[in-house]
């Protein structure tokens, strides 16, 4: 049972919150002159690291507002939770 | 012979209240402060169950929740529970207990025939029989399965309430003996809150066991007392703690009025359920002492030596006149010691050859025997110990050999060293490390998971003298609190002068299994490490044998530690054993992971709160309690009441939805239409989002015009739909399905905030804003007329739009949109006002005949238009060019949600399943819904389906039944007829149609 | 046509009637008010600005806050999202000069009087009621008047709101196709605290 | 292999059980294997069984990391069914429980498969239909399939709260669904496989995988290279781990699925019960355990903890239905990692690596397809390409837009 810190309200319990899979999936522009693989890959293929995790979470029952967090798979520790476009937090020294 | 084993004086019970009770029939008394265990013990009652697999007699072993033997059927009827340890069970007057897994009684019972046959019963037998022939295996099992489980279970709904909450602290202290009682007293006193945690009904932990220190009791008595009167600390005796999860997430249970018996706790919940977040956690959990594992070492009579020890000094029970105590390590010698203050005549045999001349002075002042560097190698009773044969052990502790004795004795008190209570930190996900010096697993600190930050003290953190527990649990408690940014409080020391209460353990020598004359298996008798479940030494030689090696491989091949009490008593021994077979190091086998709960807890605790009426949400619309006085009948819709159908007197579901679908065709309907998601879209780029979101055009919408919208995911497969209208220059009001409303706005957000958050959009949900009573049929404009002021002529309000104004008085907007064909108008106003509009209408509908319809006769007037219902017409799986929707997406657009996945092959295809509309040949047969199209009837299964019925209905209007369906490639085969097999093996004839069957031209609608 | 007394005595909002006390413990619904929703940029001065002139406040910035001047009250709900109470005007006579406060096309101003209903609870067991459906720790420390919160109870979402420190006082805003469902577990848990 | 029978059985107690063999060798790697399984579940120790005994292939090795059954395989709730409604899901279970039907006998372990009957449960008018559609499919299929009534449901259950919160609605039975007993699958596998000259390799993780020339050529563990002519992962939980190691993604996440069971009582439920409308998985194991299935979070794990929320939200539902066992206990709970596809069927497929086979992708229903996931993929790898069960499971499917998206098409969890 995840204390996920929302970056705008702060500490909160795991249940106040849904998790949307991994971050900083763009969505291609001009997506007709995608090959079939290259839009599934988009849609369907995921990286699914036993270990550091980007990912989106969003706090649904708090501000509503989505962010992104850096996990850590195996320990269930969160490292960094961050807003929408802000840079992407560097990997802890000591991940586990 | 009432309490016969009672003392005369002693213990920490109440002989003024005498409490009476029954087991097995028979009625006993005992005193407050009893358990269930110490007032059986009392009265010399020392058989008390079955074992699980042999059936062999069995009596207690422990004084706490280790006990694996005694499990009592408590209570009876509603009331009754299975499973539930005589020594947890506080005595309450009129408490009706019975032993289990026996039959015809707890004295001759049928079942232990398998005792006599076990040697044919070995560890796994199962798997290596029961197999032919293979008919057979289901009335063998059923066997099985009546010789297995342990009590019974009710079979009445539990009559109980229960109450769950969260708490958060700085400090949660698990465990009230005197390393907890210091922690939490260093943590309070500023104003951290701390929280401290006890199973027992009383703080003091092992104290209240021991031999009474008037220098230790008045400390836990002073310590408590402090504690109490702080009004940042929060006391929970009676309370077990289950679990230990991450971010220093707890779970205990308290036991609130379990103690008070059946029906007696008032309007108070049986137990209440903890969920505790907390800064930091001091474990201060104590230890489980560990039997030695011995030829028949099951017999009752033959328990722990603290229990023993509890007994005497909590109690006041001394079980047996004639006892002997058996160890390998120093702590019993306190129970050697006990009893024979007592007055019992004790023997005390000791494996190890060499004692200490302090402990054998102890004795010989108390005239207890002593026998060093002996073991017991049988012991004679079956229920219940008669005697017990000793032998002195060989050096290597291998085998017995030279003189015998046979002592006669009512208990053997035993002890196989101590064992910390590390399920705890274990839970947290710490790794454990094997401490030699005491023979057991001890948390690793420099292996605790970061994210649970906390302290391990006490015994359960391998320290066993109460001097360094409060030392240990004093500074845990100082760290503690400091962390969290608070002053810690001193702990004062109690003066500890009793030596032999405040060694510990002592000098253990480790004797993992006692010899006996025969090799391991060979003999008559049978050692057991897990009591339990009936797991013996040899059961693990077997396993061992078999190449069931790895710890997990040999706990779930023997059963070992898999009961009810979760291998307190016989992990380690079982560890052990296996180790030295292998001849490995203990830690090289594994420790086994210790998963929740810490001791089985009641599920009401877990989920009972939220059940009933609080059992998934329920959602009320604003005219919920007109459509009660209405005689509705409700669907559940997601989480939604919906009307389902208005039955008048007399009428059942079929004649209601067939005169309410009549009645909207003929005259004018209205349905609660409250329920449908709504949400207020706003901002500079939201016609561009719309029209990225939905897969038709927008940007040319009129203000005050309504369109239809389909959304796609990603896959391009349909996930919801509806009517969106344009109320200002960068206003849009969104309808949704009522199920889609939560899912859709989410949608919106995550591409909004995620993937375009430059964009100037703003979308807010107003579904419980707006009332919406949806008026349809031929005279709507009619009964509108006479109640707004709204000009309702075609002309000035045509179909598609939307327009302002009042409708009873009421500031209203109202939508000219229509989901049953009908000319119609969905009344918007605000929720405050949606129970008078609803009356209003009901009164000033009268003489247009007007009736109210619910969700089904609604599914019915839609389906008769090809109206597609997301989710029931279309599954996740469906395109808009399966739904004959083509004409809504668009062409020109460059892109939009899904739109790339049109392109791929499977989605390309044009054979794909298709929607129809279907007529069967008998106009009296409704299809059911989810009935196949088969593409040959055969005359048995398997046959090749390539459609199926969607909906299906009886309709009024058609005077004949149709349905809405699947059929692969059918927009081609319109005309044909096709085949459905039925479920019953009848085939049923259908044409297959346009899925339009009422006003294919749409006059009606634009009327 | 009915008049605006008609109108209003026919007004329900979702708990009308309903009342509990006992065990210490008062649950009510309080008197509805209007109410709306306001997403800017509160990052930006000059809205803020306006709209502190229009709400006759400096809308509550920070969040977890809520803003309180004599007839209004402002809620933060999220970085640029506030909730307005209404307490002496309507909506309908205030949204036009709110909307005037924000930049043409970069925000929204939207009438929510009655998406929600607004429960109150109070009495010395008032935080072991709350604590008995949410995991938001109450505790005056963190919790104290002049915060609010957007946070579960049971299965709802609500906003919490802490009013008053001596007597603990909390406002429960809920949805209010959620208002029974929440009503009956407070009143539930009450008789258990 | 010593035959296991009543008579051994016999004959070994007079000996006081000391001469039974091993259950399996624990053979040192060869260097070279035709194929190697990598991870020792379920599906990995049947494949490597039919490769054995049905596609004559027994130079092959299992690697297991850890020990045998220790991933999903030990952690279910043992449910068997073959009662989906896609014609590839049908093909797929419907395999494997003809297979389960003959698997005791087939392997001389007793799996105790008992058919006791499974029975999902409707609660809504949506539900009816999702069921009616399911029920009609599965029958057309030439499986059995029964709809009940709530009446019927009440005389197969008389412990069963009908008129629950939701009430229930009705039910479709499939007589011959049931459970196993989950380790024992495992261990009749290993044994089965073992004496058909498969080496079980247990402690062995594979660290690397190399490829030459685009083809798979062996593995790195952490007991040295192993070469392989062809190699199959079977590594539910982590095939992602595997698929990073021969440089591939795959349409995976791995979610944490948790488990409970009750203390053991005497006979009380005597069906498998499965309700997707209020989310309650329910059976009793022989040893009198009532075995619970709760949900799987939502986000990616490998951790083998849940939120414990997801225990709430299983026990409350648990309840509800079955008031009764309110003052049951409960005895024990864990987690395991599924692996999960977007469609939330599984993979079975050739990859861009040649003679590189993937078997992956279960989600929650990897237990019950335990026989025919090993069959299929056995006589795939043997063949080379996959046979006509696994077809439809290829990773092409998430270029084609081919899913075979059962939860989305019945909103049914399995």
């Amino acid at each position: 049972m995840f204390i996920i810190t929302c970056p705008y309200c702060g500490d909160r319990d795991q249940t106040e919150f849904t998790c949307h899979g991994e971050a900083h999936i763009a969505r291609p522009l001009n997506t007709e002159s995608l090959s079939d693989e290259e839009w599934g890959d988009y849609v369907f293929f995921r990286q699914n690291p036993k270990g550091m995790h980007r990912e989106r979470w969003v706090h649904a029952h708090g501000c509503r507002r989505w962010f992104n967090a850096l996990r850590n798979t195996v320990s269930d520790e969160i490292f960094a939770t961050y807003k929408v476009g802000d840079a992407r937090p560097p990997l802890p020294e000591n991940p586990s | 012979m009432s309490q016969s084993c009672r003392l005369d004086s002693g213990g920490r019970i109440d002989r003024s209240k005498v409490l009476q009770f029954t087991f097995d029939g028979k009625s006993y008394t005992g005193f407050k402060g009893d358990t269930l265990a110490s007032a059986l013990l009392a009265n010399g009652v020392k058989l008390l169950g079955r074992s699980f697999k042999y059936h062999r007699p069995r009596g207690l072993i422990a004084a706490g929740s280790e006990e694996p033997n005694a499990l009592m059927q408590l209570e009876n009827g509603a009331y009754t529970e299975p499973n539930t340890r005589a020594t947890c069970i506080e005595l309450y007057d009129g408490l009706v207990a019975n032993s289990q897994n026996r039959w015809p009684s707890l004295g001759f019972d049928v079942g232990a025939i398998n005792s006599s046959v076990a040697r044919f019963l070995p560890a796994g037998f199962y798997y290596k029989t029961f197999m032919w022939p293979a008919s057979m295996w289901m009335t063998y099992e059923k066997f099985i399965r009546k010789a297995a489980g342990l009590g019974v279970s009710p079979t009445e709904p539990d009559p109980d309430v229960y109450h769950s909450r969260y708490a958060t602290c700085d400090v949660l202290v698990i465990g009230g003996g005197p390393a907890g009682l210091a922690a939490a007293t260093a943590a309070a006193g500023s104003d951290a809150r701390v929280m401290l945690i006890d199973e027992q009904s009383e703080f003091g932990g092992s104290t209240l066991g021991a031999a009474a220190v008037p220098e230790v009791a008045s400390w836990v008595a002073a310590s408590t007392a402090a504690l109490a009167a702080n009004n940042n600390v929060t006391l929970l005796p009676r309370t077990t703690v289950t679990g230990y999860f991450d971010y220093n997430y707890l779970t205990a249970v308290e036991k609130v009025t379990d103690h008070l018996g059946p029906g007696n706790g008032g309007t108070a919940p049986r137990q209440r359920f903890w969920k505790i977040r907390a800064s930091r956690v001091v474990i201060a959990a104590g230890s489980i002492e560990r039997p030695l594992v011995f030829a028949d070492n099951d017999r009752p009579g033959i328990m722990l030596a603290n229990a023993v020890s509890t007994y005497i000094n909590r109690f006041g029970v001394l079980p047996d006149q004639n006892i002997v105590v058996f160890t390998n390590n120093d702590s019993a010698y306190r129970t050697a010691v006990d009893a024979a203050r007592s007055g019992a005549t004790v023997t005390m045999v000791d494996t190890r050859a060499e004692v200490s001349a302090e402990l054998t002075r102890v004795l010989q002042q108390h005239k207890v025997k002593q026998f060093t560097g002996h073991a017991i190698s049988s012991v004679q009773g079956t229920k219940g110990v008669k005697a017990v044969r000793i032998m002195p052990l060989s050096a290597d502790g291998k085998s017995l050999q030279g003189q015998a004795w046979e002592i006669n004795c009512g208990i053997v008190a035993n002890s196989g060293g101590w064992t910390p209570s590390v399920h705890m930190f274990s839970q947290s996900g710490g790794k454990l490390q094997y401490d030699n010096s005491i023979e057991g697993f001890v948390p690793d600190p420099a292996k605790a998971k970061r994210i649970n930050p906390g302290f391990s003290v006490g015994a359960c953190n391998g320290s066993f003298a109460t001097g360094d527990c409060i030392a240990e649990g004093a500074q845990a408690g100082r760290q503690a609190v400091e962390a969290c940014g608070f002053v810690a409080s001193d702990v004062a020391m109690p003066e500890l002068t009793d030596a032999l209460n405040d060694t510990g353990m002592g000098g253990i020598a480790a004797l993992w299994l006692v010899p006996t004359v025969h090799p391991v298996g060979e003999g008559p008798a049978k050692h057991f490490h897990d009591f339990q479940n009936d797991v013996t030494a040899a059961d693990i030689h077997l396993a061992a044998r078999e190449g069931y090696l790895s710890v997990e491989h040999l706990k779930r091949y023997t059963t070992t530690g898999m009961a009810t009490d979760q291998g307190k008593t016989s992990n380690l021994n079982a560890l052990a054993i296996m180790a030295e077979i292998r001849g490995a190091q203990i830690p090289e086998v594994g420790t086994t992971t210790f998963r929740p709960p810490f001791t089985p807890l009641t599920f009401g605790a877990i989920g009972g709160q939220e059940s009933k009426d609080l059992f998934l949400q329920e959602r009320h619309t604003p005219m919920h309690q007109c459509h009660v006085q209405n005689n509705a009948v409700f669907e559940d819709v997601g989480d939604w009441k919906r009307p389902w159908y208005f039955p008048h007197s007399g009428e059942d579901m079929h004649a209601a939805v067939q005169r309410e679908t009549l009645s909207v065709r003929t005259d004018v309907g209205m349905l609660d239409a409250s329920t449908l998601g709504k949400i207020d879209i706003q901002g500079a780029d939201a016609a561009e989002f719309l029209e990225m979101i939905y897969t038709n055009n927008w940007k040319k919408l009129a203000i005050g015009n309504c369109r239809y919208g389909l959304m796609l995911n990603e896959h391009g497969m349909i996930f919801d739909d509806g009517v969106t209208t344009r109320l200002g220059e960068h206003h849009y009001h969104m309808t949704t399905t009522s199920g889609g409303a939560a899912r859709v706005l989410n949608w919106l957000e995550e591409w909004l905030q995620t993937e375009w958050p430059e964009k100037q959009v703003y979308c807010t949900s107003v579904t419980e804003q707006w009332a919406v009573v949806a008026l349809n049929g031929p005279k709507a404009r009619d009964l509108l007329a006479t109640l707004s002021d709204i000009d309702l002529s075609k002309e000035a309000f045509p179909f598609m739009s939307m327009r302002e104004g009042q409708v009873a008085g009421i500031p209203a907007r109202v939508y000219r949109i229509s989901f049953t064909g009908e000319l119609a108008y969905e009344i918007n106003v605000p929720a405050r006002f949606g129970r008078q509009l609803w009356e209003t209408l009901q009164e000033a509908g009268k003489p247009f005949n007007l009736c109210h319809y619910g969700t089904e006769a609604m599914h019915v007037l839609r389906a008769e238009k090809g109206f597609i219902i997301v989710g029931q017409d279309t599954d996740g799986t469906v395109t808009p060019a399966d739904m004959d929707m083509d004409w809504i997406v668009s062409k020109t657009k460059p892109d939009f949600l899904g739109k790339r996945s049109f392109l791929r092959s499977d989605t390309a295809r044009d054979d794909r399943q298709q929607l129809v509309g279907l007529l069967t040949t008998d106009p009296t047969v409704v299809l059911m819904e989810g009935a196949h199209i088969v593409q040959e009837i055969k005359d048995a299964p398997p046959m090749t389906t390539i459609g199926r019925v969607t909906s299906s209905y009886m309709s009024p209007n058609l005077e004949r039944s149709f349905a809405l369906g699947m059929l692969k490639n059918g927009l081609a085969r319109k005309g044909e007829t096709v085949q459905l097999s039925l479920m019953n093996g009848d085939a049923v004839e259908a044409l297959v149609t346009d899925p339009v069957f009422i006003d294919k031209e749409g006059v009606r609608v634009r009327g | 046509m009915a008049d605006q007394a008609t109108l209003r005595a026919g007004m329900a909002t979702p708990l009308s009637g309903q009342s509990y006390s006992s065990n210490g413990i008062t649950i009510s619904e309080q008197q509805s008010c209007d109410k709306l929703i306001v997403r800017a940029d509160f990052s930006d001065a000059a809205t803020v600005a306006a709209l502190s002139q229009v709400l006759g406040q400096t809308p509550a910035l920070e969040a977890n806050t809520y803003s309180m001047a004599d007839d209004k009250a402002v809620y933060w709900l999220g970085p640029d999202e506030r909730l307005v109470y209404l307490h002496a005007q309507t909506a309908a006579d205030t949204i036009g000069s709110v909307q005037a406060a924000i930049p043409a096309g970069k925000g929204a101003v939207v009438d929510v009087s009655d998406y929600y209903t607004v429960i109150q609870l109070s009495g010395q067991n008032a935080r072991d009621v709350l604590s008995s459906g949410t995991p938001f720790d109450v505790h005056p420390r963190v919790f104290g008047a002049g915060q609010c919160a957007q946070t579960r109870y049971g299965s709802a979402t609500v906003l919490l709101s802490a009013l008053d420190d001596d007597t603990p006082t909390f406002n429960v805003q809920v949805r209010w196709s959620f208002a029974q469902y929440l009503w009956t577990y407070l009143a539930r848990v009450a008789g258990y605290c | 292999m010593k035959a296991y029978s009543l008579f051994s059985l016999a004959r070994n107690a007079m000996s006081y059980h000391r001469n039974w063999q091993r259950a399996w060798r624990s053979p040192d790697p060869k260097k070279h294997y035709d194929v190697v399984i990598i991870g020792g579940g379920g599906h990995g120790l049947a494949t490597a069984y039919y490769l054995a005994t049905q596609c004559g292939i027994s130079n092959v090795a299992v690697l297991e990391k850890g020990w045998l059954g220790g991933g999903n395989t030990g952690r279910n709730t043992t449910i068997v069914r073959s009662n989906y409604l896609l014609d590839a899901s049908a093909g797929m279970y419907e395999h494997a429980v003809k297979l389960w039907e003959g698997l005791s006998q087939e392997l001389n372990y007793n799996v105790m498969f008992s058919q006791r009957g499974l029975l999902h449960l409707a609660h809504s008018v949506h539900d009816m239909q999702e069921i009616g559609r399911r029920g009609n499919a599965i029958h057309l299929n030439g499986i059995d399939s029964e709809f009940l009534t709530p009446a019927q449901v009440k005389e197969m259950l008389p412990i069963i709260n009908l008129d629950c919160h939701y009430p229930v609605m009705g039910g479709l039975l499939q007589r011959r669904g049931g459970t196993a007993r989950h380790d024992a699958v495992a261990w009749g596998y290993a044994r089965g496989a073992d004496a058909a000259g498969v080496d079980i390799i247990q402690n062995c993780e594979v660290t690397g995988m190399r490829i030459e020339n685009n083809q798979v050529v062996g593995v790195d563990t952490s007991r040295g290279f192993i070469g392989a002519g062809k190699v199959g992962s079977v590594a539910a939980g982590h095939s992602s781990v595997i698929a990073e190691m021969a440089g591939f993604k795959l349409p995976i996440e791995c979610y944490p699925l948790q488990a409970l069971v009750s203390e053991p009582v005497k006979p009380i439920i005597d069906c498998v019960v499965m309700s997707n409308g209020i989310h309650v998985y329910v059976s009793q194991s022989d040893k009198g355990e009532l075995v619970v299935g709760a949900g799987s979070d939502a986000y990616n794990s490998y951790s083998q903890r849940g939120s414990y929320d997801f225990i709430e939200h299983t026990v409350g539902p648990l309840c509800e239905l079955f008031p009764l066992f309110s003052r049951l206990r409960m005895l024990r709970q864990w987690a395991g990692i599924v692996d999960v596809t977007v469609d939330r069927s599984p993979i079975l497929s050739k990859t861009s690596v040649k003679n590189l086979f993937f078997n992956c992708g279960w989600g929650t229903g990897g237990f019950k397809a335990t026989p025919g996931s090993g069959h299929a993929f056995a006589h795939s790898i043997a063949a080379g390409e996959m046979n006509a069960i696994a077809a439809p499971f290829s990773i092409d499917r998430f270029n084609t837009g081919a899913l075979i998206d059962e939860g989305a098409a019945a909103a049914v969890a399995h």
